[in-house]
């Protein structure tokens, strides 16, 4: 991803065009390519980024290699201690998952969505997010009013439709709203709780990453080593047990084990459905 | 009136010669009455800076005009002169014409530029709605920073729309017309690639099931053609910089 | 390009047929280059905010354009439309047709904006309703001068729904139809929840614990258990009905 250097590498990674108002801030820059956390939206951009570079079509990529990478990308990030968004640390979990689903045999025992079936969605969704980017960039290029076509300067009447004499918009309606009850309310302020990631917190993520897991999917251990350092571990794995026996007991969650210390497969479940038996 | 040899000289204002023969000949009372329908709606919608509705128009004009051919019709003309006729949903109105952009710019006001994720989310609720915040959410992979859709709304390009009648009622979101003004849209169909981007399944909330599965490289270590190695230097070279002012 | 039929219908800009010939033949690239400076004209007299002066134009137009000359000729195309090109000492500006002007005059309603203070009362009463005055004053921590809720009466957004069974009976407010028209809401718990205002940075994230927004009742025409309906007496005490000779 970093060959910036080689003149002859292809012309800058299509993704400059996208953006003609601030590539610079995309993280990419000359000579040396530099990835800049701060200048991407997220993990899902990061990616795309990544696979930008891998310079063939989207449908074409090997997700396996974009796995690959974006996990190298994270593990160097937190050699030199960089601080990384949990959504990029879940992220790396995920992937973590995803490629050992892509190099292991599909087992019979294992229930859950094959590799290809995730790496499909996960490409789906990169292609999504690209057609919005590009959508974006295009409607910001369009001749836009005040700025490239322009009204009558000297209007010389308001066209009434309904005979209000008042107007106002729902927008004024809800800040009025917002600001005075803001105002009222007693302002005590929370120091927000910072510690150990739960795996609720981290759940919570994923699925606006990656979506539901539909299927039995052992995730866990991917997330725990992701999201902490290994002198937590410990603590980690208990609480994050007890955060994923509380989603069950809220029925968000059904979670299985096959045998002592093998892996929890976890699920989500659909308010709808009821479990005959107690989750266990 | 007109022998001054100026006319020759100043755009005919897409009326070719049959037209203004016919014009010339065929002018009965209807006719009469019509070009007055026009001259006022023209006037109507000249005067105001905003678009005028067809129904505002239709309520001023007289009885019986067809509003929308009379519109259409006074649009064709205006089609290669300074200022153009542009619908915007129901409503109509004068612009100045695109491609004269050039000479306009110079009196832009500064507008308030959109930052990155405003525009992305913009686009999304576009090309979406309606569209709930978790979906948006999930379509970035990145929680909606605070103050972005309220940006949002306070441009009013984007405005609540209802609710989902799903579990929880969320809120929807969609775009207004002073969108389509904004960009020169006549309705949401009009949307850049929105076609193609409906028929490639980009526009759906679920993975379309048509939706081509990547095979895997016969050999999953081995890398493509077009892929590089990672080296330790690049990697780096990650990372390290100082943090940049995301500007606009 | 305008063989639709529809061009014979429209008045055609002031071309007569020899005009139209000349310049169906003479189109050499000057004369190309003099439409382009109508074009341009046309454009920044429409967008300017005021009338613009010769010298202002020509400093915009490609060199060597007679300014005078090109006006004066637009003036001409313009005089039998809708709205006409004026000069005003040595600036130009559009205006409405003199004979059109009683299409302007006729809906001069002034838009009011309504003041914070009513902006505030009336999402209180959208929010919380029904809801008393002392309730409204409790919830903003001031008192609410009688003006405000008659300006918001007389919105017609606003109406008396009942009388609060408690001591006093005071009069109960709440929401009309058209309020639920004029902000474009299907029903009244359209209105976003906290957890929304939060989300569309409305609301601060950080608010206490004990914080909350109600829930509108759902049908807004059934008065709930503690209210009693209005009956006439009620109202001709507060000096809203007018004592009429006929009841119905």
């Amino acid at each position: 991803m970093a060959e910036a250097s080689d003149s002859r590498a292809p012309k800058a990674a299509p993704m400059d065009r996208l953006w003609a108002d601030n590539d610079e801030s995309r993280g990419v820059s000359e000579p040396a390519l530099l990835i800049d956390i701060a200048g991407f939206e997220g993990p899902l951009d990061l990616l795309l980024h990544l696979a930008r570079n891998q310079k063939v079509d989207l449908s074409r990529i090997s997700i396996l290699a974009l796995a690959e990478q974006y996990l190298t990308f994270v593990d160097s990030a937190r050699a030199v201690r960089l601080e990384l968004a949990a959504d990029y640390l879940v992220m790396a979990a995920w992937l973590a998952f995803l490629k050992s689903k892509l190099l292991i045999p599909k087992q019979a025992d294992d229930e859950g969505e094959s590799g290809e079936e995730l790496a499909a969605v996960l490409q789906f969704r990169l292609k999504r997010l690209e057609a919005m980017r590009d959508a974006a960039a295009r409607l910001v290029n369009r001749n836009r009013l005040g700025r490239d076509v322009f009204a009558r300067g000297m209007p010389e009447l308001v066209v009434v439709e309904k005979r209000n004499e008042y107007s106002a918009s729902l927008y004024d309606l809800l800040t009025a709203y917002a600001i005075q009850r803001q105002r009222r309310a007693i302002t005590n302020v929370r120091i927000a709780q910072r510690g150990v990631w739960s795996l609720k917190q981290a759940r919570d993520i994923l699925t606006r990453l990656v979506g539901e897991f539909k299927e039995w999917t052992a995730l866990d251990q991917f997330l725990i080593s992701y999201l902490t350092t290994p002198e937590e571990r410990a603590t980690a794995i208990a609480s994050s047990f007890a955060a994923t026996l509380e989603l069950v007991r809220e029925g968000h969650l059904e979670v299985r084990q096959q045998d002592a210390f093998s892996p929890l497969y976890l699920r989500s479940r659909t308010p709808a459905e009821k479990l005959p038996e107690g989750a266990s | 009136m007109s022998e001054n040899s100026a006319d020759a000289n100043v755009i005919p204002f897409m009326i070719d010669d049959e037209a203004g023969e016919d014009a010339g000949e065929g002018s009965s009372a209807a006719r009469l009455s019509f070009n007055e329908a026009a001259r006022m709606a023209e006037a109507l919608v000249f005067a105001s800076a905003e678009p005028v509705s067809e129904r505002a128009l239709a309520a001023r004009l007289p009885e019986g005009v067809d509003v929308r051919a009379t519109m259409l019709e006074l649009q064709q003309i205006y089609s290669s002169r300074g200022v153009n006729l542009v619908r915007v949903a129901d409503s109509w109105a004068f612009r100045t014409a695109g491609d004269l952009a050039f000479l306009m710019s110079r009196d832009a006001v500064q507008q308030k530029k959109l930052s990155r994720a405003a525009m992305e989310v913009l686009a999304i609720i576009a090309y979406h709605q309606p569209v709930t915040r978790a979906e948006i959410e999930e379509i970035r992979g990145v929680e909606t920073s605070k103050g972005t859709l309220d940006t949002l709304l306070e441009t009013d390009w984007v405005r609540m729309r209802g609710r989902r009648r799903t579990p929880g009622r969320p809120v929807t979101y969609g775009t207004t017309d002073k969108f389509l003004d904004h960009f020169a849209l006549e309705e949401i169909r009009d949307l850049p690639g929105m076609e193609e981007l409906k028929g490639a399944g980009l526009l759906s909330a679920r993975m379309p099931s048509n939706f081509a599965i990547p095979l895997p490289p016969s050999d999953l270590d081995l890398l493509t053609d077009d892929e590089d190695p990672l080296t330790d230097v690049d990697l780096e070279e990650l990372g390290l910089l100082t943090p940049r002012a995301l500007d606009d």
